[in-house]
């Protein structure tokens, strides 16, 4: 087996521990051929599929702390998060929401890197986080407003320390390192953490962004989700190496951890936030993950990926695995699947409850915060159209 | 004659246009196995190979680049940019490099690249995905600026456009996609046809301006306007940039009346251009000044509020009534 | 009231400002130790640290959305692009989220970023240095776009522009930059006057708008012009977006005619806009329809050429004739 | 001595031979802190500056059929090109050219790479390549058209398989990684190569032409003269590590020379070629140089850099080194020298016999060459300036 630990703690200016090797030739071979188990595994690990705890010296000392009940805290996060996911499915199914980007698979990814972050840590995902934003306790209101159609965006970012939803693939990994810079200026102890996926990672301002953050030596933490698919192109358009070493190439200290392993992926997240704040320049985070669901609600997979490739990346379950480790540990599973159902229930009435509650946008609505103070044009506008409509309405009253 | 939707219509053009001439490749994201998000290059992959049809990497700048150095080489590539709103981050190659490089290079190198953008809104989509930018690129010297209006259109225009030798930007209205039409597949259009608009629908009082998604919508408001006794012009534009003045001046110069209608915001958009150069052109005949009916200086809303911001049959009346000054002005104008 | 020229009003400008709020904070390639390309950010560096006068990495794209981080965390930040050619690698950055985002936060998030460009041409310079980009930007909503045409305007404007809560896209009229000039840096603008403009002569008879570079030669025009037995009212839009017609159309409603010249390329230029806007506002006032002086539809032209690409005097005095009726029309229009 | 030798000839998805070090942490100083030559060593040399042959296993075999006659044709090369740069140089000062942007010190890595290449490898530049184009054969008027301001760019790319110059940062490295794409459909031997600068590495253009050239293996050489500066900003602005290991990041295969050694710039070029005419995938060369004078003749670099910089690198010509070089092995310098002085004096009187006799353009090159084929608004236009135009005329005759 040629298991090699690779992106083990690398602050800049070390030696990169492993190769980049499994190059594929994309224009030779575009369906995704599945790698040998051996050669996926070729990140950092903690707990195994089946459950078993692996010793992994780089990260060890980074989870610690984690004793029964807060892997039982962990269990229960990723299990809401995963109902949530599947409520957003339904309610779009339902006509309750225009579009929905499932998570399914990448629950470890997300509450484990969210559960690492500090309250002041500010983060800038993609669309996809809705488990990083759960961390926040964002309100489910907020949360289904842009996917309901309703407004363009949810919650405000300053009382959440996230900003909002990203939809133009890598924009936000700049704006994590313009943030960071302030962060820097200020001498503040927080991070920024951009968040996003590995197709965003050929976009240019990805490249930027970690030049930028490089070059300032910036406490940022980019989090790469390598989720496998950007929609229906494998990752292997995007790189012919590992996404860990390009980041490498810029200088910053990096990690490739399983993704599907909330315990690693938190350590990881929190050695990087360590790395950072010490102000030793920017991090990364590969996080080698899964999409088990489709891109959004809009996109049929079955045209472009194989059943095979979902049965294996099943079996890496991320919370069967945890709920393994946790029967290893001596837990009690009866009882943690009492307080997970109690939870996700919870949790999906608190949606289904948003989405009943939600008021439609109003009118007015097109016209406010387009600027934050006066502009005679829009307010004409404004004016001319409220004068339009009211036109119908006499009319509909004159019909009477 | 074959009923094909619009975007079977794009499909089959596509398909024609590689079967011409081997020169002809497709790029963009998706557009291999998927078809692309909205299946415009269906299957075309696995006839003509992944070498014809290419899946690149998430980058909207490196596809044009390539495009461009794919020219260079002799290829007609024809990108695909998934939706309107993702067309930005290629802003730098469109407007900088592939817009001058035949005057850069004195004529030398041409670069007949089309690049494909579905635009505009009414799907119901989230940000970024209902985008009207093509007033950007007709602001543009040398691009060209197409938008076809029907699957005929969509079918003959897209061809004439991957045979343009100069840089052509294909705005496709995304929402009429699904519209069915008869197309000649065998029709051959006359040279220069692709920049010349095409009257719909003859009319006396007023010339009704449209292209790409909001031609339906025009055609339905002149006949909802012969029930109040305006017999309304429609000419779908087809051609953003350059524009056919000939025929629009002719119209304008028998009605008197204008009205433009489009999605992308009032200031500085296509109906600017067309006010300006058709008073300029016109003055004298005309008997109102120019109106617009479009979307509102604001970025594109959310879905649920999108019916608002476009124009739609009752707006483009109210339009019209205040062209034949039977409404009052608006605010901020004269009669 | 000191005599100071534009380049030296827009450095005392950024000085003011970023003492007076030690939030504010400038970024761009070169404006450091070399103090910018044309010298704007000379010594600011020297006085203020290198953490509030940042030479950053050569992407524009970069700096843009790196400022939109720093405003994120409270900071002002005053981007300088290098030349009007280089801004489009922002583009999508500058069009898709500094203009957007107070909109897609619902006003939770402002972005107070300035982005400074120096603009337009008849510095002799070779491709990208000498382009207008402003139309792309007045076209999309959520940016503010202004220009300055004399030294106090360049520094009053600045520091309302850093300190205006809205993006803001600042046109530095480059040529204009050795311009001398009395400057009241004393001076407190009127809340909103920023986006006011400025009628700088009155007039009977035509009503001559223009922007940055070409303001001094419509005022030359203007006086050219008495000879002719032509009272030309000269206004400086300054604000490119919003426009403020109020000024504009009570001009235009006295004079019955309306010259607009800019240097960028008249096809979806501002003065498309702008003729469109007040033909809507005033038609029943018109003599004439309003004349565009300006740029070609062509990519700015080798230095060499220059000259005739750029509205001067005489071209103007053309335009002005042609709106008199005392020449005959252009190739297309009518009288 | 922690000299490493770095870049060698290193296929994609073999080991990384050297480590990223020498962070710089901008925010600090941003005073360029000239590194020890231990540390800018740090590259592939077959000539020390004092001339001597260095052992070279990674370049050796490249250059192996390089002989006396061979060296002498080199230098005459450097040498012309010195003065052609010298001349523009002096006819921008005389009014000639508007502008000029001074290759000084960059001998070695444009004719070094320039004559590795073959005929129909295409060339894509930026706007400092006049030596690069020297090699090509390009007309003098040609080459000085652009910076005299007659007209947009100079040459026919095709007759000399060369684009014109390219005045957008990293722009042209995208159009070559498309034309290598092109190349590699079409089953061609040829290569396609993109010269850029050490600034250019940060914009996110050339990062998306490395990825792209890495999806498709297409067969493009990445060419960046890294001459420490970027108008005003040390390249430790743009990154806090080696140019080359980024590249390497994006698994090209990569290699690191001394940029003011022509012999080693050669080689480098000759083994980067044959890896990506072999279909391995693209490839990455850093030649470390030096840009001796202003960025260009409107620019002062006394405002940014110290003179005693200047005075080490001038201690690294790329000539000088090669005539030691040349004599070692027994060279006749005072012939070379008289013959270096024919083809110098020949060049110069071939660029202002070019001055001289080039006209200017015509109005109506405004108008040609915006599109292909007739644009019906843009031909009004021609009219109507035209008529405009006639009317002075007129008046001018009325007047007589
Ligand atoms: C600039 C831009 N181009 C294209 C798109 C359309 N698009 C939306 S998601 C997506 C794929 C993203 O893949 P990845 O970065 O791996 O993230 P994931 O969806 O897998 O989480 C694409 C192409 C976009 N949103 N933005
Ligand atoms: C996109 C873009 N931004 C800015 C500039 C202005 N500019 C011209 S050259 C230059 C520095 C380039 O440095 P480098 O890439 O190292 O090349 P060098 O000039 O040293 O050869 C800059 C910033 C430009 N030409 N293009
Ligand atoms: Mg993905
Ligand atoms: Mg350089």
């Amino acid at each position: 087996m040629r298991l090699r630990l690779a992106g083990a703690l690398r602050p800049t200016g070390m030696p990169r521990l492993f190769p980049q090797s499994m190059q594929r030739m994309l224009t030779v071979s575009l369906t995704f051929d599945s790698p040998a188990p051996e050669e996926t595994e070729n990140y950092l690990q903690v707990v195994a599929p089946d459950g078993t705890r692996r010793p992994c010296p780089e990260l060890d000392e980074w989870v610690k702390d984690l004793d029964v009940p807060a892997l039982e805290k962990l269990y229960i996060d990723m299990a809401c998060i995963r109902r949530l996911d599947m409520e957003g499915t339904a309610l779009q199914r339902q006509g309750e929401l225009g579009l929905w980007a499932p998570l399914l698979g990448q629950e470890a990814s997300q509450i484990g890197s969210g559960r690492a972050l500090e309250h002041d840590d500010f983060i800038f995902p993609s669309y996809r986080e809705h488990g990083v934003a759960y961390c926040r306790g964002i309100d489910p209101h907020d949360l289904l407003r842009m996917w309901r159609g309703a407004a363009p965006s949810g919650w405000n970012p300053y009382e959440v320390n996230m900003a909002n939803q990203q939809i133009v693939i890598g924009a936000q990994t700049l704006h994590a390192a313009g943030y960071a810079m302030g962060l820097k200026f200020d001498g503040s102890q927080a991070a920024a953490i951009a968040y996003f996926g590995d197709g965003a990672t050929s976009q240019g301002d990805v490249s930027e962004a970690m030049v930028f953050a490089a070059s300032y030596q910036a406490p940022v933490v980019f989090f790469c989700q390598n989720n496998h698919w950007a929609i229906s192109e494998p990752v292997s358009t995007q790189t012919t190496g590992y996404i860990a070493d390009r980041a490498a190439g810029f200088g910053l200290a990096t990690w490739r951890v399983d993704g599907n392993d909330v315990i690693a992926v938190m350590a990881a997240t929190r050695a990087a936030l360590a790395h950072v704040r010490t102000g030793s320049g920017p991090a990364f985070i590969e996080a080698v993950t899964y999409r088990m669901g489709a891109h959004t609600t809009a996109d049929d997979p079955t045209r472009y990926r194989d059943a095979l490739e979902l049965e294996e990346w099943a079996a890496k379950d991320p919370l069967d695995r945890i709920a393994a480790h946790l029967g290893g540990l001596g837990a009690d599973l009866e009882e943690l699947k009492q307080r997970t159902e109690k939870a996700t229930n919870d949790m999906a009435a608190g949606l289904r409850e948003a989405i009943t509650s939600m008021p439609d946008p109003e009118v007015e609505d097109l016209f406010t915060n387009v600027y934050s103070h006066p502009h005679p044009r829009l307010d004409e506008q404004r004016e001319n159209y409220a004068n339009y409509l009211s036109g119908f309405a006499q009319e509909a009253e004159a019909a009477k | 004659m074959t009923s094909l939707t619009f975007s079977q219509a794009l499909n089959t053009s596509l398909r024609d246009s590689m079967e011409r001439d081997d020169k002809v490749l497709l790029m963009g994201e998706d557009i291999g196995k998927l078809g692309g998000v909205f299946r415009i290059t269906d299957g075309l992959q696995k006839d003509f190979g992944q070498h014809r049809v290419i899946d690149t990497p998430l980058a909207e700048s490196g596809i044009v680049g390539a495009a461009i150095g794919l020219a260079f080489r002799g290829y007609r590539p024809v990108v695909e940019i998934q939706f309107d709103g993702f067309v930005y981050p290629a802003f730098d190659q469109i407007v900088s490099q592939l817009a001058k490089m035949h005057f850069r290079s004195r004529g030398n190198v041409k670069l007949p690249v089309t690049i494909r953008i579905p635009f505009g809104g009414g799907i119901g989509s989230p940000e970024h995905h209902s985008e009207s930018p093509e007033a950007y690129f007709a602001h543009t010297a040398g691009l060209r600026v197409v938008s076809p209006s029907n699957p005929q259109d969509a079918y003959t225009m897209l061809a004439q456009a991957i045979a343009d030798d100069d840089p052509v930007i294909f705005m496709e209205p995304k929402r009429r996609y699904h519209t069915r039409g008869e197309v000649d597949t065998e029709l051959v259009p006359e040279p220069g046809s692709l920049y010349r608009a095409n009257v719909l629908r003859e009319g006396r009082d007023l010339t009704l301006i449209a292209y790409g998604p909001l031609v339906k919508t025009a055609l339905d408001a002149a006949e909802a306007a012969v029930d109040e006794g305006v017999d309304i012009e429609v000419i779908d534009l087809r051609s953003i940039e350059p524009v056919d003045f000939e025929t629009l001046t002719a119209s304008v110069r028998k009605t008197g009346r204008v009205l433009i209608t489009h999605e992308a915001s009032i200031s500085g958009g296509i109906g600017a251009e067309l006010s300006a150069s058709l008073t300029e052109r016109c003055f004298d005949h005309l008997d109102h000044a120019p109106v617009r009916v479009t979307g509102f200086d604001i970025p594109y809303p959310p879905a649920k509020l999108e019916s608002h911001h476009l124009p739609d049959l009752d707006r483009i009346l109210d339009g019209v009534d205040r062209a034949m000054r039977r409404n009052p002005p608006l605010v901020g104008e004269d009669g």
